[in-house]
């Protein structure tokens, strides 16, 4: 068996450097139009965090099913797509279960990839055992039964569908069939909420591709972070500009100015380290656990320097709940813990070389 | 200057009067807006203590810095506050060394005793790091000023019966050349405050709306347009302790606190077998004793009459250390730091303080301006070429 | 600009050509100085390979971009040199752009054989980060200019028989004004060159005394006074190879070299089992690869004609890149790393590059300056204002 | 037994402040006078790296005999006069082994003890077993006789005297007894060497003062090092204020100014650190493991630190082997590896901070 396909039985399409550039726009487009900084404010505030209409329109752009092969009714993209969207949905803080499904599209099967597809269902990925980073899941599987809980899940509460990815194999479970208790969270554009299984679950596959599901966690996360970097970075150089102290805009001080430069650096490698992995994924390529997990600490590491050095370079102002800048730096804190921190990655990016040597 | 009276007499008169007199505080207080304590702190104001270095005039006894000393220590012994106010106290240090003769005879005994609450009203929308470009305007009326501006990050404003506040007097000429200091009377029309809410959630700060509000003539502190070097004085005596007094994590639940908090928090979370967390732990914990050793030999030093260059450092210092320290605790919680509220008591810890770092890296000048006062204060490099030092303030551009 | 000649076509030709000429090179040769490789770069030159995009005037086929990519891919498969010079020879690039009509005639055929030396006379000891600030003087003689100064940090300026010289023409105007750019003859009396001890006790570099010397007329690039700008294009070469060019450890036996050397080095020096060696490893080695693919992906962006803020980031990236690596060979060698010398050469390597690193942070252009140049240049954040930028360049405070 | 004072036996005397600036005034005259620039590159350009006369003038003005007891000749003081004079020693990068004799002082005996306060014996330490902080040394112990080499000894190579200290007890070997090969060092103002023993020492003692031995050492390093880092803050703040560039001094720029503020916090850590270190050695103090560890980290990474911007904020004429800011660098990065690096006391800061709990 191969991971080194989306899904090792399709294999995905790539957009042209037109094409590709004109999916960007389309999704620039319309995050701008339904997620600008009031939208994101709004749906924070909601109980459930979630957006039903915005929802449907980036099903109706085909974003969600971006990953899901056409024949089950998406645009059998890949990786390099996805990498590409997520940049856009970080930039703008969009608050939606798009990793969540990515994730799902690579592990689900026929109808249920539809039904990502075409909306109808939002399915939240738990993953267990030796695939729970930091081991805070104590699911058990007994046959076709699961019981525990699994922990932190992302999007679990606005979920029809839990599907739990372990070495034990993927087993969807019916939202009815387990109890979910949402969480207090730091980040209120990311829910999370524990899951508890009492038993009836369906396994729908072995273990084969719950790497690439992470892996492909990974890389949209890695886009997300860098394009919430990247729009962060934006925003603090454009307020340095219009700002002034002391008769001058505080961009044309060093100190504001060279952290802006050192800034820069992060923000362009995190781009370059997301879209590389997303570039070797969709490749196959035999480095691509390296670019996983180089992208995987690189990228979330750059997002929370931006974030937070971004805020310090705004001064008081940022340090106001009506300033967005602290939206960004609650997502990129929150992106950093999602499928591993930063020493666990450089841990698996040191696993790789040695693998690779 | 000696008072003639020698310290074990000192001593014995000290300890006799709180033996006499401290029975104690009521158990909860609030720091800000008048201050319930008012009829202790009376009592020590009315006995010398309030004040020990200051003459009889200003309920002092003229007592030397060491003596002084002798008399806060027995204090701080048992516990009780208000004594050592000539060193401590900004409101009253500020109005002593220069409100008008009337002004004075009436506020400073107020303050001394907490009987007026008091809060800042120095930074504006448009003036943060560069307080010198205020534009909220004092125009001269009958008896006193007029006063039209919005101040932020105001703490105790609702509560507040007098803001300090800097204000433009002249807009032709340059911009510290122009600007006068007040009592404002916060307790009239004219004057709105406006909770403020903070990236933590919490609203400790106040906007601070004034408009054609009333300030009299005996409420100028200094000179009319000499506002700047009274505001230079005040801002010393909030420096000189900032170092120490940045908050902590608000939860009361979080494990041990003080400098050693993060060996509890590692070894409670289960992680203090990684090396790399003991290396990240170790770093933290020892930027923190050395803020501490370094504070300790700054005053040691103040103490045998040499000015110290430590004593600006530690604002800085603690900025790095609260910033990394809440690093550190998200990467032994893992994902439990992801979680929020009262029943996450470590997580809310570590997301506070990722959010409540900015208030000692931002709040009362910016690490960056910190850093130039050192460079040119302290180190004695030169000063930036100022563009807008010398041209009138009309012609500045802000924004 | 389309020369006529398919893909296919042009592929076949350069191969051909290859197959009949390529021969190998003597193993062994100097990088600065006369080239000895002039022989076979003549050969390169007169066939058209050495600047394909430029006209058949100056030795080129006139080819597009694209195709002349194909030119030097084709060479570097069979590890020939001398090929798409139009992009990476600094010296004839700024001769064919700037230098007199005569002069270029001779000099930029010599310039693609490697026929003449060449060295750069832009630093002085008072003008570093500050170019601008030249003290040499050329004044005006019949015939050309004789010049006077001091220069410094000047590689192969021993061997070289023309200096790219930057030098003052006009004293009474801004800085940036009163320069002029020319070809100095170095092989003449009143140019004397002293090799420059380096911190890391190597001699790559000099100091240029000219005293009196010779330039005639024709030698001057671009017109008088009008040498900052000459000197602009011709630093613009030079940044943009810069981020990769950095020179890594010097011995020959101090393990495996590249991106991925540290992981040998922590193996070698059986430190691989300890957490925190592998994390500091991790780190570095991901930023060699970052930058990396910073700098592919800034080449992709340019070649598909948009600019790209990424190639200006790849100095100060390596920067960072080899202070670290420094300190983390230095921890993985422990007291081994005390020793210097060639029967030492792993502690030789982290030694030489904790001092030849600011070869990189602070030659061409420190990193300070760097972020000047990404922060104004490509963030678009606006100048500080500079004080000597209006003033006759006789009032500018030096030192 | 007790390790709380410089030797068990004898209570170190305490200067009070005036004594102890009048000390560290005459130490600095002598270095002015005696220890320049151009001084230490001569010394530095020896083959042994040690000036016999600039020695003797040590011994004159007491330096050498500093930590030895009274009636055996010397001063009698203790780890805080120690560590005075050796942030003098520091800033004048002083190439003499101040550092092994202290230790020396610890670990030797009556007769041997008032020849190294005279100035007749130069004594050089080798740390050995569970002492020698990085493992390289394989010296064995077999009843009174030592076999095997100990790397990396301080001063050997100018030693008339080896004492050698593990947990086997503390020997001396005559210089006639062994093997010295001198080791080329980076830093050549601290020359280091070899020593390969042949069998003949003699025993002076158990283990039992040999942590304070090291202890001394660190103080006396720290010191150093605090003294290094100010001196070469000092130097990088002088050139700031007199260079130049774009009509400016160099030191108006922020981009100077804000490194210089951030190294002052190290440079006064650095000497808080020492400082107390020593303080809480003098004392006997419960927690000065913890004040030892913090010490030995502290003031070495922020020499290096202080060394390395400060070469930086130079420029150009720090890149020139005349210029002296290198040798400060070499001097951070020898200090760093002598008695164990920053890594190996942050873990022991750490067990001394969970021994305090």
């Amino acid at each position: 068996m191969t991971d080194t396909l989306v899904r090792p039985d399709t294999a995905p399409a790539t957009l042209d450097a037109a094409d590709r550039a004109a999916l960007g726009d389309s999704v620039r487009r319309l995050l701008a139009d339904r997620c600008t900084e009031a939208d994101v404010r709004r749906i924070m505030d909601n109980e459930s965090g979630h957006d039903a209409a915005l929802w449907r329109a980036l099903v109706e752009l085909g974003v969600v099913g971006l990953t899901v092969p056409e024949e089950h009714g998406g645009a059998g993209l890949g990786p390099v797509e996805l990498e590409l969207v997520m940049e856009e949905a970080g930039a703008a803080l969009l608050p939606a279960p798009l990793i969540s499904t990515a994730m799902a599209s690579v592990l689900l099967d026929g109808e249920r990839l539809a039904k990502i597809a075409d909306g109808s269902t939002i399915a939240a990925v738990a993953f267990v055992g030796a695939y729970d980073w930091a081991g805070r899941s104590d699911v058990r599987v007994a046959g076709d039964r699961l019981t525990g809980t699994a922990r932190f899940v992302p999007d679990a509460a606005i979920a029809d569908l839990i599907v739990v990815a372990g070495e034990d194999g993927v087993f969807v479970v019916e939202r009815c069939d387990v109890t979910i208790t949402p969480l207090p969270v730091f980040d209120r554009t990311r829910r999370m909420a524990d899951v508890a299984f009492h038993g009836p679950a369906t396994r729908i596959g072995d273990s084969s591709c719950v790497p690439t599901a992470r892996d492909i966690g990974i890389v949209a996360l890695a886009g997300e972070q860098a394009g919430g970097a990247r729009r962060m970075l934006e925003r603090t150089v454009a307020y340095a500009t219009e700002r002034h102290q002391f008769g001058r805009a505080i961009g044309s001080f060093q100190a504001i100015k060279h952290m802006a430069a050192d800034l820069l650096l992060e923000s362009e490698s995190a781009t370059s380290a997301a879209r590389d992995a997303a570039r070797q994924l969709a490749e196959g390529s035999q480095t691509k656990d390296a670019a996983i997990a180089l992208a995987a600490f690189a990228c979330a590491d750059a997002f929370v320097r931006v974030a937070k050095d971004g805020i310090q370079m705004h001064g008081g102002i940022a340090f106001t709940w009506t300033n967005p800048a602290h939206l960004y730096l609650r997502r990129a804190r929150s992106g950093a813990q999602l499928l591993g921190d930063g020493n666990h990655w450089r841990e698996r990016y040191i696993q790789a070389l040695e693998a690779q040597a | 200057m000696s008072s003639g009276i020698t310290d074990e007499a000192l001593r014995a008169e000290v300890a006799a009067w709180l033996a006499d007199n401290w029975t104690g505080l009521p158990a909860h207080h609030e720091s800000f807006g008048r201050d319930p304590r008012s009829e202790w702190l009376a009592k020590v104001r009315d006995a010398g203590w309030a004040t020990p270095r200051w003459d009889a005039e200003w309920h002092g006894r003229g007592l030397s810095n060491e003596q002084a000393r002798i008399v806060e220590r027995a204090f701080a012994a048992v516990g009780a506050p208000g004594a050592g106010q000539d060193r401590s106290n900004l409101w009253a240090n500020t109005a002593l060394a220069h409100a008008t003769d009337s002004f004075k005879r009436t506020i400073v005994p107020q303050l001394l005793a907490g009987e007026v609450g008091m809060c800042l009203l120095y930074s504006e929308p448009g003036a943060g790091s560069d307080l010198a470009a205020v534009r909220t305007r004092a125009n001269k009326v009958e008896g006193g000023w007029r006063v039209t501006g919005q101040k932020v990050w105001t703490s105790g404003a609702a509560v507040a019966d007098y803001g300090m506040l800097i204000a433009r007097t002249d807009w032709d000429v340059p911009k510290h050349r122009g600007i006068s200091f007040f009592f404002l009377p916060m307790k009239q029309e004219g004057v709105e405050v406006r909770p403020l809410r903070q990236i933590t959630d919490e609203s400790h700060f106040n906007e601070v709306f004034i408009t054609d509000a009333f300030v009299p003539e005996e409420n100028l502190l200094g000179p009319l347009n000499g506002g700047w070097a009274v505001l230079q004085t005040a801002l010393a005596y909030e420096r000189s302790v900032m170092g120490d007094a940045a908050r902590g994590p608000r939860s009361g639940a979080g494990g041990p606190k003080g400098d050693y908090s993060l060996l509890g928090l590692a070894q409670e979370a289960g992680r203090l077998d990684d090396p790399i967390v003991r290396q990240d732990v170790a770093q933290v914990i020892a930027w923190r004793v050395l803020n501490k050793l370094n504070t300790q030999r700054a005053k040691a030093d103040m103490a045998q009459g040499t000015s110290s260059p430590i004593m600006s450092l530690g604002k800085l210092a603690m900025s790095r250390i609260l910033h990394e320290e809440a690093r550190v605790r998200t990467m032994l919680l893992g994902p439990e730091s992801l979680l929020e509220g009262p029943e996450h008591p470590r997580a809310e810890d570590a997301n506070f303080l990722s959010l409540n770092a900015y208030f000692t890296s931002i709040g009362g000048g910016t690490d960056q301006i910190q850093r130039n006062i050192i460079g040119e204060r302290v180190l004695g490099l030169p000063r930036e070429p100022e563009i807008d030092r010398t041209i009138p303030f009309r012609d500045v551009r802000a924004g």
